[in-house]
C-alpha cells in the first residue's frame, strides 16, 4: 500500500516552501526542523536583494499559508535519525528535543527577566548574548520561548517556572522518538556559512573588527543586536570605512572549491547597508570576478554608480591589525591600477561562503565529494535548494517548487504501478 | 630589450615552452585574483607579482619574464602556495623559471650567481659546506663585489667567534658517487619527460 | 433573519487584570443582543476549546466571536471547521498589550471591538465555493523546448494530461541546436551528452502528453480550469480545454548583425556561440571562410551584453556556454590557441570547478575590453583590446575564429520590424503574440523589465498577474539548463495546484483556499469599468456596453473591484463594504467635550496587521483612541467608508498598507498604490463636507516596522488634535 | 621511541649547538635518536632552481631510502628547510605516480630502491605529539615563570604540508609547548613569517627588513624561540644590522626551542649551547639561575 503523504526535513525558505506547495497541492505533509522556529537562515537576514524588502514580510505570508493548510504538520526542535524503505513507503524516525515550554507561552517574557543564566545569541552568530529562556527572535514562529538545555540550571534554579503566568514552562519535558511513514523525502537543510577563522590570513577571530557577511545581516537588522545600527565589535563606533572581501572561503581549493554564487550581490546588498546608516561612508569591495548574473546586473550598475563605492579587482592577500587603533588594514594588488595598496579601514565584512549543511550520514541520502546532497538520489528521495548546490533565496523557492511536485510524482508513480 | 609596458602581441609560443617544465603546466590555472601578489616576503622587491608574470607568460613576453627578478626573490617561504586558491605550487613554478633563465644564462642578479656556487660546492661533496660556497660565490661575482663582501664581515666574524663556523668540510657521505648517478638519471629522466 | 451567535471572552493573559471583562459580557448580551457570552480564564486551553465546541453543537450556532488574543495565534483551536463563522476580537495584542490597564480608554477600545466583531459578524455568511459547467484539470503548455517538455513531462508523470504546443515543425527547441551540455553532476568537469532527445522520446511516448508540432495558439479565453485554446496549425483551427497554461516559448539569441563594430557580418570568420554549436554538430570546428583548421580561436563574452547599448542585463550562460565551445575547438584540434577575453567570469556554483578544467586545457582567459576586429587578405583576423590584466594594450593575430557570446531575448519581445540591422543596438520592445489572450486588459502575461513575464516577488517566483498562467525557463528569466529544467517542472506543480484548488472553488496564492468570491449586483452597475480597468490580475473583462464580465476563477480575492466600485455592488460573501461600514457605525464616538477623538485604521493584514501585533507582543503603547479594521488589502478600501466615518463623527482616518511602486511590496501588485490615488480624490468628498482632507491620511509600513507604529498612530493624533474636533460629532 | 635523527648540514656546522640542545633534551624523555647513517644534503631549495625539483627530490629520497633500509624508524629532521625537502619528496613519491617512476628509476641507477615506507617528522611535532605537553611539564625542574617568549616557527615547517600539524599562518603548537615550560608565549602575528632566507648574503637588505617586522611583532618578549637553523641565523646574527640601518635598538635572545627546554628541565649547562647566542640571553636567564 503506497503512502501518500511527504516528508520534508528543513524549514527554512526551501523547506517551508516545498512543504506549503505540496500541501497546498492536496498531500499530507510532515515538516521538521531542528531550530526551535521555522524561517532557517532566511529569517536571519535584514533584506532581500536586489528589491531589498524584509524576509519577514514573505515569511508572515508562508507562515499564514502554513497555519490555514490543514493537511501540514510540522515539528521544531526535531531531528531525523533514520529512514528505511523504499519509495512510496518510507520510515522516517525522527527525534523531537524537549522545549521545555509548552503551548501555554504566551511570549510574555517575564520568565527571561528572571532567568539568572546568559548564553551567547546563536540567533545573532554571538554578537549578543541570551538567557537560558529565551525567544529565539522577535518574529520567531511559533512564538514561543525555548529553554537551552545546555546551560539552563534545571529544577534547582526553577524561577520561570514561579514567575511563568501560563504555567507553561516544564523543566521535566523528556525528547520523544516518532516513526513517520511517508512516501516521499523532501531534504531541504540548507547551508552554513564557511568557518572563517580556517582562513588565517584573514584574521577573523583574532580581529574583532573583521566580521563575516551573515554578521553584517545581523548587525543591519532592526531587531538585530545593535538594533540595525552598523558598529564595530572593538568599540561599538559606528563605521566610516568598510571593506568587504569577496571569495572569503570561495573559489578556494583550501576551502570551498565551488562559487557561492551568493556573495558578490549579498556585498553589494550590504554595500547599501552601510551607505543608508551613514551617507558620508566609504565602501570598498575586493573582487576576483563580480557575479552578478541575469538582471541582477542591473543592481551591480546601481551601486556602481554610488560615488562612495569603489571596487578593487585584486582578492586581498592578507588583513593586519593596529593593535591601538583596532583597524584593519588590507593588503591587496589593485590589479586594474598595477599596483599593491595597503588600505586602512573601520571594519572588513568577509563575504564567507556556503558550506552545504546536510547533516549527519543518512542512508540512502547520496552526498557529494564537497557534502552536497548529490543529483542521483535513491527513487522517493530529492534535495532542495541550498544543500543541492548554492542558490539565491529565489532560486532556491523554485528549485523547492520543483522538488515538491518531483516528491508528489512519488506519491501517485507507485499508485499506478500497483 | 622590449619593455615590460609595451602592447602584447600574445604568441602561445613562451607559454608552451614553459607549460612544459616541470611544474609550468599549473600556470594555466592561474585565475588571477592576485592573493599571491601581496603573500611574499620580498613582494615589495619584485619587478612583476607572481600573478603578473603568469600573466606575461601566457602572452609570451618571454624576455621581461626571463629578466625578471620576481622568482630569483622567491625566498621558498611557501606563503604563496599555502594561500594559492588554484592549488598552485607557485614556489616550484619559481624553481622552474630560475632554471630555465640560468639554462638561457641570464645570471645577472647576485641571487643566481648564489644557486650556482651552492650547486658547484654541494655536488662536489653531497653535503652543504657555507666556506665552500662563500668561496665560489665571491669568485662568480668579482671583484666589483668585495665591497658588498665587506659589509658582511661583521656577521662572519661573530659567527667565528661564537664558535659557528667550521673550518673543515663536513665528511662526505660513502655514497657520493651513487648519489650523483641518482642525480645524473633523474635530470636526464626529466628531460625526456618535458619533451 | 438574524444569524445564532455566541461570544467567548478571555481572561488570560492579562485580559481580566487589565479590563472590566463583566461590563464587556455586559456589551455583548444586554447592547448587542448576543444571547450567549461566556468569560473563561483559559479560552485556548483544552476546557476553553471544548465548551465552545460542546455550545455550537448544543445551540447550531452559525457564529461564535471570540475576544481574547490575536487571529494569528491559536488558529488552530479556533477553527471550528467549515460550517462555524469564527470572528477574533483582538484583546490582547492591540488592546491589553499595548494600553495601560483599568483605564476608562482602554475598556472603551475593548467594547468598541466587540461592537465591531458582533456587527462584522452579523454581515458574514459561509462562502459557497464557486463552481461552473465543466471544469478540467488538463494543462497546456505553450512551448516544446526543454523548459516546456520538462513542464509537460513532469506534468504527466504526476497523472495529468498535458496539451503541449510548439510552433516550429519539431520538438526540442534551443536545447536540440546544443552539441553537448555543461557538466551538471559530480565531479563536474566533464561535457555531457545533452538529454533533449530522450526527453522528446519520453514526451511523445507519453499518452497523457497531447503534442502539437507546427502549431501556435490563436486564442485563449476563459479563466482556470476553464480556459477554451483555439490551436492554429497550417490554417486549420482546434479548440482544446484546459485547466492552466504554461509559457516556455524561451529566449532568442541578441541579433548578432547588431555587433558590426566587433565585425560580425563583415568579416566571414566571425561568428556566434550558437554558430559554433551549429558548427560542432555538423563535425567539427573550422573556419567558415574557407573551411581550414583553426589554431587561434578568440572568444568575446558579454557580446552585446551588459552593454547600456545594447542589452543592459547579463544573460546567465554565455560564460557556461564559451567555456564549452572552447572545448569544442580543443576537440577539434588539441594544438588550437583559445583566447577568451571576458568582463567577468561567470562560473556560479560547481561551474567554477569546469572553469579551472577548461583553463587547465590550456584556454587563455584575460579580462579587457575589445577595441578593433580587423581582416587580412587572407580573410585572417587580428583581435585587439585592452588587457586589463597586464595594464597595457594587446593583440592576437592570425586569429581563424571569432566567436561572439551573445546574450538572449526574451521571445515575449522583438525589435519593431522597421528597425533595420544597421540600427544601433537597443532592447527589443515589441510585444509577441504569444498567448492571444482574450482578457480586457490585454493579450499576453505583463512583463517586468526588458520583456520578462517574471515574478515581482523574491519568495514567490510563481507568482503570476494572470492566475493560472506560469511563466517558466528563458522566457521567464535568463538561465542555464538545470534551472530551465527546475523551473519548468516548478511551474508545473504551480500550474496542478491551480487547478486542484480552482476546482474546489478555492482561491491561489496569496488568499490559498479562499472560498468567497467577488458577487455583482449588475442591475445597479453603471458601466464605470473601474473594477475592470483596476483589477490587478485582470480578471474581470467587459462587453461591448462596459459591463463587467467577472471571472471568478481568475480572481485573488483581494478586493480592489470592491475597492473600487463608486456603486457598492461588489461583495464577497464574508467580506463587503457595508459589513465594514456597519463595523464604524458600531464604534462608539464620545461627545465633542470628552475630548476624546476616534481614529479609524484600515490596516493591510498581510504586514500592518502583524506589525501592529508586533508592536503589542513589544508592549509598545499607542494612542487609546485608534479603531484597527483589518482589510484584505488596501486595495478593498471604499471611499465610501471615509464618508460613513466622517458623518458618525470619526476625527480621522489612517490607512496603514504595503510599500509601492518600483519595488512595490503589496502582495495584490497595485492595492495599496490605487489606495492612494482614490485618497488623492477624498478630498472632494471631504470638501463636499467641509471638512479637512488632513483627517485622511495613508502611510507605507513594512513588517518591520513595528517599532515605528506607535509613532505614527500619535503623530497623527497629535495632528487631529490640531485640526480640532469632527464637526459632525454627534449627529 | 627510537627514531632516526637526519641532522642536515647546518645542524652539524653553524648550528651545531641545536643539535647539542636537541640531543640532551630528547635523552632526559627517554627518547633514542639515531642519526641516520650516510645521510646526505636534502637537496636544498637552491639545488631545485640549478637541475630542477625531480632531481632534487631524488637527492632527499635517497635518505629515505637509507632509513628505510635500515629498519624504517621514523626519520626525525630538526632543519625546517630540510624537512620541508624530505616530507615534500616522500609526499610527491606517494602521490605523484610519474614522479615515482622516475625517482624508482634514478635511485636504482645508484642502486638503491625505495618502498615510500617511512615518516619524515618534523622535531616540533613529534615532540608534542609523541611525547606530548603533559610530559614535558612534568620534566620541567627549572619553571620559566614570568618569561616571556616568542615563539618563532618560521614558514617551511608548517607550510610545506598545511594543516598536517598545525596552522600554516598562525600556529600553535610551539607556544603551546612554551607554555609547558612555564614560560609565557607573546602575542605575536609574525610568528610564522618568513627571515629572508638566503638573501642574507646576495642582498642583505631583504633580511634586515624581514627581520625587524618580526622582531616589531615580537613586542615586549624577553626572548625568541625557533626550531630552524635559518630563521636563528637570520635573526641571532642580523639583529645588529636591523639596529644599524633602522636605527633600532634591538636587543633580542633567539634561542633554538630546545636550549630553553634544556633550561627548563636543568640539564647540564654544557647542554645549552647558550655561548652560541650571538645576542647573549645571559641577563634574560639569569634571574632563573642560568649561568653563562
Amino acid at each position: 500500500m503506497v503512502n501518500k503523504s511527504i516528508l520534508v526535513v528543513g524549514a527554512g525558505i526551501s523547506g517551508l516552501t516545498a512543504a506549503i506547495e505540496a500541501a497546498e497541492t492536496g498531500s499530507e505533509v510532515f515538516l521538521v526542523e531542528r531550530e526551535a522556529y521555522l524561517g532557517g537562515r532566511v529569517a536571519r537576514m535584514n533584506q532581500y536583494f536586489p528589491k531589498l524588502c524584509p524576509p519577514n514580510c514573505g515569511l508572515e505570508i508562508n507562515f499564514r499559508r502554513l497555519k490555514t493548510e490543514r493537511r501540514l504538520r510540522f515539528f521544531t526542535g526535531a531531528e531525523v535519525l533514520g529512514i528505511s524503505g523504499q519509495e512510496g513507503d518510507f520510515s522516517v524516525t525522527v527525534r523531537l528535543n524537549p522545549r521545555f515550554v509548552n503551548e501555554n507561552c504566551t511570549a510574555c517574557g517575564k520568565c527571561a527577566e528572571v532567568c539568572p543564566v546568559e548564553r551567547p545569541d546563536d540567533f545573532n552568530y554571538g554578537l549578543d548574548k541570551t538567557r537560558a529562556v529565551y525567544l529565539p527572535h522577535s518574529f520567531a514562529f511559533p512564538t514561543r520561548y525555548v529553554i537551552d538545555e545546555e546551560v539552563c540550571q534545571g529544577e534547582k534554579c526553577a524561577k520561570c517556572v514561579e514567575v511563568c503566568p501560563a504555567g507553561a514552562v516544564e523543566l521535566k519535558m523528556q525528547p520523544k522518538e516518532v516513526t513517520l511513514k511517508v512516501g516521499a523525502i523532501v531534504w531541504a537543510t540548507g547551508w552554513e556559512p564557511y568557518e572563517a577563522a580556517r582562513i588565517s590570513n584573514y584574521g577573523f577571530g583574532r580581529f574583532p573588527n573583521v566580521i563575516t557577511n551573515v554578521m553584517m545581516e545581523r548587525l543591519a537588522s532592526p531587531i538585530g543586536p545593535t538594533g540595525g545600527k552598523i558598529k564595530r565589535p572593538s568599540d561599538g563606533r559606528e563605521v566610516e570605512r568598510v571593506a568587504f572581501v569577496q571569495c572569503a572561503g570561495s573559489r578556494d581549493e583550501n576551502h570551498l572549491p565551488f562559487c557561492s554564487s551568493i556573495c558578490c550581490l549579498a556585498s553589494l546588498k550590504q554595500a547599501t547597508y552601510v551607505l543608508n546608516a551613514n551617507p558620508r561612508a566609504q565602501v570598498a569591495v575586493y573582487y576576483i570576478d563580480i557575479r552578478a548574473l541575469g538582471k541582477y546586473e542591473d543592481f551591480l550598475a546601481r551601486v556602481q554608480a554610488e560615488p562612495n563605492v569603489t571596487f578593487i579587482k585584486g582578492k586581498p592577500g592578507e588583513i593586519l591589525e593596529d593593535r591601538e587603533t583596532g583597524d584593519v588594514i588590507v593588503v591587496a594588488e589593485d590589479q586594474l591600477a598595477q599596483k599593491i595598496t595597503r588600505e586602512r579601514y573601520d571594519l572588513v565584512v568577509l563575504a564567507t561562503g556556503m558550506a552545504p549543511a546536510a547533516g549527519a550520514d543518512m542512508p540512502l541520502l547520496r552526498l557529494d565529494e564537497r557534502g552536497f546532497v548529490a543529483p542521483d538520489q535513491v527513487p522517493g528521495i530529492y534535495g532542495a535548494g541550498c544543500v543541492k548546490k548554492p542558490l539565491d533565496v529565489a532560486s532556491a523557492v523554485q528549485d523547492a517548487t520543483s522538488a515538491a511536485l518531483k516528491a508528489i510524482q512519488s506519491t501517485v508513480r507507485r499508485q499506478q504501478n500497483g | 630589450m622590449a619593455d615590460a609596458n609595451a602592447p602584447s602581441k600574445y604568441d602561445a609560443g613562451f607559454a608552451r615552452e614553459v607549460y612544459g617544465l616541470e611544474n609550468g603546466s599549473y600556470v594555466k590555472q592561474c585565475m588571477q585574483c592576485g592573493v599571491c601578489a601581496v603573500s611574499c616576503a620580498t613582494f615589495q622587491c619584485m619587478d612583476h607579482s607572481p600573478r603578473r608574470l603568469f600573466a606575461l607568460v601566457r602572452a609570451g613576453r618571454k624576455d621581461e619574464v626571463m629578466r625578471s627578478n620576481t622568482p630569483w626573490m622567491c625566498t621558498t617561504c611557501l606563503m604563496c602556495k599555502a594561500r594559492c586558491p588554484r592549488g598552485i605550487p607557485i614556489v616550484d613554478v619559481m624553481h622552474d623559471l630560475k632554471g630555465l633563465a640560468l639554462k638561457e644564462g641570464r645570471v645577472t642578479y647576485p641571487q643566481a650567481a648564489m644557486y650556482q656556487a651552492f650547486w658547484k660546492d654541494m655536488s662536489g661533496r653531497g653535503k652543504m659546506f657555507t666556506a665552500g660556497i662563500m668561496k665560489n660565490y665571491t669568485l662568480k661575482r668579482g671583484l666589483g663585489n668585495l665591497g658588498k663582501m665587506m659589509g658582511l664581515k661583521d656577521f662572519g666574524l661573530k659567527m667565528f667567534s661564537h664558535g659557528r663556523v667550521p673550518l673543515m668540510p663536513p665528511k662526505a657521505p660513502k655514497g657520493k658517487k651513487q648519489l650523483m648517478q641518482m642525480v645524473k638519471k633523474a635530470q636526464e629522466l626529466e628531460r625526456k619527460g618535458a619533451k | 433573519m438574524a444569524k445564532k451567535i455566541a461570544a467567548y471572552i478571555c481572561t488570560g493573559c492579562g485580559i481580566g487584570e487589565a479590563l472590566d471583562t463583566a461590563a464587556l459580557v455586559n456589551v455583548v448580551t444586554k447592547e448587542a443582543k448576543v444571547p450567549l457570552c461566556k468569560e473563561s480564564p483559559f479560552l485556548c486551553g483544552r476546557q476553553g476549546a471544548a465548551t465552545i465546541k460542546e455550545d455550537i453543537a448544543a445551540g447550531e450556532l452559525e457564529a461564535v466571536v471570540i475576544g481574547a488574543c490575536s487571529p494569528r495565534v491559536n488558529y488552530e483551536v479556533f477553527d471550528f471547521g467549515p460550517n462555524t463563522i469564527v470572528e477574533r476580537v483582538n484583546l490582547r495584542e492591540q488592546v491589553v498589550w499595548t494600553h495601560p490597564a483599568d483605564d476608562e480608554d482602554t475598556q472603551a477600545l475593548a467594547e468598541d471591538y466587540l461592537r465591531m466583531g458582533i456587527a462584522r459578524v452579523r454581515q458574514s455568511e459561509l462562502p459557497v465555493p464557486y463552481q461552473a459547467e465543466n471544469m478540467v484539470k488538463s494543462l497546456l503548455v505553450v512551448g516544446g523546448g526543454l523548459a516546456g517538455l520538462t513542464a509537460a513531462n513532469e506534468a504527466a508523470q504526476a497523472g495529468y494530461q498535458v496539451v503541449l504546443v510548439e510552433k516550429e515543425p519539431g520538438l526540442g527547441g534551443f536545447a536540440a541546436r546544443m552539441y553537448k551540455g555543461a557538466p551538471s553532476r559530480p565531479p563536474y568537469t566533464d561535457l555531457e551528452d545533452t538529454t533533449v532527445a530522450s526527453l522528446v522520446a519520453a514526451v511523445e511516448a507519453n499518452e497523457l502528453i497531447e503534442i502539437h508540432t507546427g502549431t501556435t495558439v490563436g486564442r485563449i479565453e476563459g479563466g482556470p480550469c476553464l480556459y477554451d485554446v483555439t490551436l492554429l496549425s497550417g490554417g486549420q483551427e482546434t479548440s482544446r480545454r484546459v485547466g492552466a497554461v504554461v509559457l516556455a516559448t524561451g529566449a532568442r539569441p541578441y541579433d548578432a548583425g547588431r555587433l558590426g563594430h566587433l565585425g560580425y557580418g563583415r568579416y566571414a570568420n566571425v561568428v556566434t556561440g550558437n554558430d559554433v554549436e551549429d558548427m560542432a554538430q555538423k563535425g567539427g570546428i573550422q573556419r567558415p571562410a574557407d573551411g581550414k583548421a583553426v589554431q587561434n580561436a578568440v572568444f568575446i563574452l558579454c557580446a552585446g551584453s551588459r552593454d547600456p547599448e545594447h542589452l543592459p542585463y547579463c544573460s546567465s550562460t554565455c560564460c557556461v556556454d564559451s567555456l564549452k565551445q572552447a572545448l569544442y575547438v580543443k576537440e577539434a584540434n588539441p594544438e588550437a590557441n583559445v583566447y577568451m577575453i571576458f568582463k567577468d567570469v561567470r562560473t556560479p556554483g560547481r561551474y567554477e570547478e569546469f572553469y579551472k578544467k577548461v583553463q587547465s586545457e590550456g584556454v587563455v582567459f584575460i579580462k579587457g575590453e575589445v577595441t578593433e576586429i580587423t581582416e587580412d587578405g587572407s580573410k585572417n583576423l587580428t583581435v585587439e583590446f585592452s588587457d586589463q590584466l597586464l595594464g597595457q594594450a594587446a593583440s592576437v593575430e592570425e586569429v581563424d575564429l571569432v566567436v561572439l557570446a551573445t546574450g538572449m531575448v526574451p521571445s515575449t519581445v522583438d525589435w519593431a520590424p522597421e528597425d533595420a540591422a544597421e540600427a544601433p543596438g537597443s532592447v527589443p520592445s515589441v510585444q509577441q503574440p504569444l498567448l492571444n489572450l482574450a482578457y480586457r486588459q490585454g493579450p499576453e502575461l505583463p512583463a517586468l523589465k526588458y520583456g520578462f513575464p517574471d515574478s515581482h516577488f523574491i519568495c514567490f517566483p510563481y507568482e503570476t498577474r494572470r492566475t493560472g498562467i506560469y511563466a517558466a525557463g528563458c522566457v521567464r528569466a535568463p538561465m542555464d539548463p538545470v534551472a530551465a529544467v527546475e523551473d519548468g517542472t516548478g511551474a508545473a506543480l504551480k500550474a496542478i495546484q491551480c487547478v486542484e484548488l480552482t476546482s474546489r472553488g478555492a482561491a491561489v496564492h496569496p488568499r490559498t483556499g479562499d472560498l468567497s468570491y467577488p458577487e455583482f449586483a449588475m442591475q445597479r452597475c453603471t458601466q464605470c469599468k473601474r473594477c475592470t480597468e483596476e483589477c490587478p490580475f485582470g480578471a474581470i473583462n467587459e462587453d461591448e456596453k462596459a459591463n463587467p464580465l467577472p471571472n471568478p476563477t481568475r480572481c485573488r480575492r483581494c478586493g480592489t473591484c470592491m475597492g473600487a466600485c463608486p456603486e457598492r455592488i461588489i461583495s464577497f460573501k464574508n467580506y463587503s463594504v457595508p459589513m465594514i461600514g456597519n463595523m464604524i457605525k458600531a464604534i462608539e464616538v464620545p461627545e465633542e467635550d470628552e475630548e476624546k477623538p476616534r481614529i479609524v485604521v484600515f490596516a493591510c493584514e498581510n504586514d500592518a496587521y502583524p506589525a501592529l501585533d508586533m508592536a503589542g507582543l513589544n508592549r509598545l503603547g499607542y494612542n487609546a483612541w485608534v479603531r484597527i479594521i483589518p482589510v484584505r488589502c488596501l486595495g478593498s478600501m471604499n471611499l465610501v467608508w471615509v464618508a460613513d466615518s466622517m458623518s458618525k463623527g470619526i476625527d480621522g482616518i489612517l490607512l496603514l498598507g504595503c510599500k509601492h511602486g518600483d519595488d512595490y511590496q503589496c502582495h495584490f501588485i497595485k492595492g495599496s498604490e490605487l489606495a492612494e490615488t482614490r485618497l488623492s480624490k477624498v478630498s472632494e468628498t471631504l470638501d463636499r463636507l467641509q471638512l479637512e482632507s488632513e483627517r485622511v491620511r495613508m502611510v507605507q509600513v513594512s513588517i518591520m516596522d513595528y517599532d515605528k507604529i506607535p509613532g505614527i498612530l500619535d503623530d497623527f493624533a497629535a495632528k487631529l488634535a490640531d485640526i480640532g474636533p469632527n464637526p459632525y460629532k454627534g449627529f | 621511541m627510537r627514531y632516526f635523527l637526519y641532522p642536515g648540514c647546518s645542524m652539524e656546522a653553524d648550528a651545531r649547538f641545536y643539535t647539542t640542545s636537541l640531543t640532551a633534551v630528547t635523552q632526559a624523555l627517554d627518547i633514542e635518536l639515531e642519526e641516520l647513517p650516510d645521510w646526505n644534503c636534502c637537496g636544498a631549495t637552491m639545488a631545485s632552481g640549478v637541475i630542477g625539483d625531480a632531481p632534487a627530490q631524488v637527492m632527499a629520497l635517497r635518505n629515505l631510502a637509507i632509513a628505510e633500509a635500515s629498519g624504517g624508524l621514523d626519520v626525525v629532521v630538526g632543519c625546517s628547510s630540510c624537512y620541508m625537502n624530505l616530507a615534500q619528496a616522500n609526499r610527491r613519491f606517494r602521490e605523484d605516480p610519474h614522479f615515482r617512476a622516475l625517482a624508482e628509476e634514478s635511485l636504482a641507477a645508484g642502486g638503491m630502491k625505495y618502498g615510500g615506507g617511512v615518516k619524515v617528522r618534523f622535531v616540533l611535532e613529534m615532540m608534542v605529539n609523541d611525547v606530548g605537553y603533559e610530559r614535558i611539564a612534568a620534566r620541567v625542574k627549572r619553571p620559566l615563570t614570568g618569561l616571556k617568549v616568542a615563539g618563532y616557527v618560521g614558514c617551511q615547517s608548517v607550510r610545506v604540508l598545511p594543516w598536517e600539524f598545525d596552522d600554516p599562518e598562525q600556529p600553535v603548537v610551539l607556544d603551546k609547548l612554551i607554555e609547558a615550560l612555564g614560560a609565557t608565549p607573546v602575542p605575536f602575528t609574525h610568528k610564522a613569517r618568513c627571515c629572508g632566507s638566503y638573501h642574507n648574503v646576495p642582498q642583505t637588505g631583504i633580511v634586515t627588513a624581514c627581520a625587524r617586522d618580526i622582531l616589531v611583532s615580537a613586542g615586549d618578549a624577553d626572548l625568541m624561540v625557533t626550531p630552524c637553523p635559518m630563521c636563528q641565523m637570520n635573526m641571532d646574527g642580523f639583529q645588529s644590522y636591523v639596529n644599524k640601518e633602522f636605527g633600532t635598538k634591538f636587543n633580542m635572545p633567539v634561542l633554538f626551542f630546545t636550549q630553553l627546554m634544556a633550561v627548563a628541565f636543568d640539564l647540564a649547562p654544557a647542554t645549552y649551547g647558550l655561548k652560541a647566542n650571538i645576542v647573549t640571553p645571559g641577563p634574560v636567564l639569569a634571574p632563573y639561575g642560568v649561568q653563562m
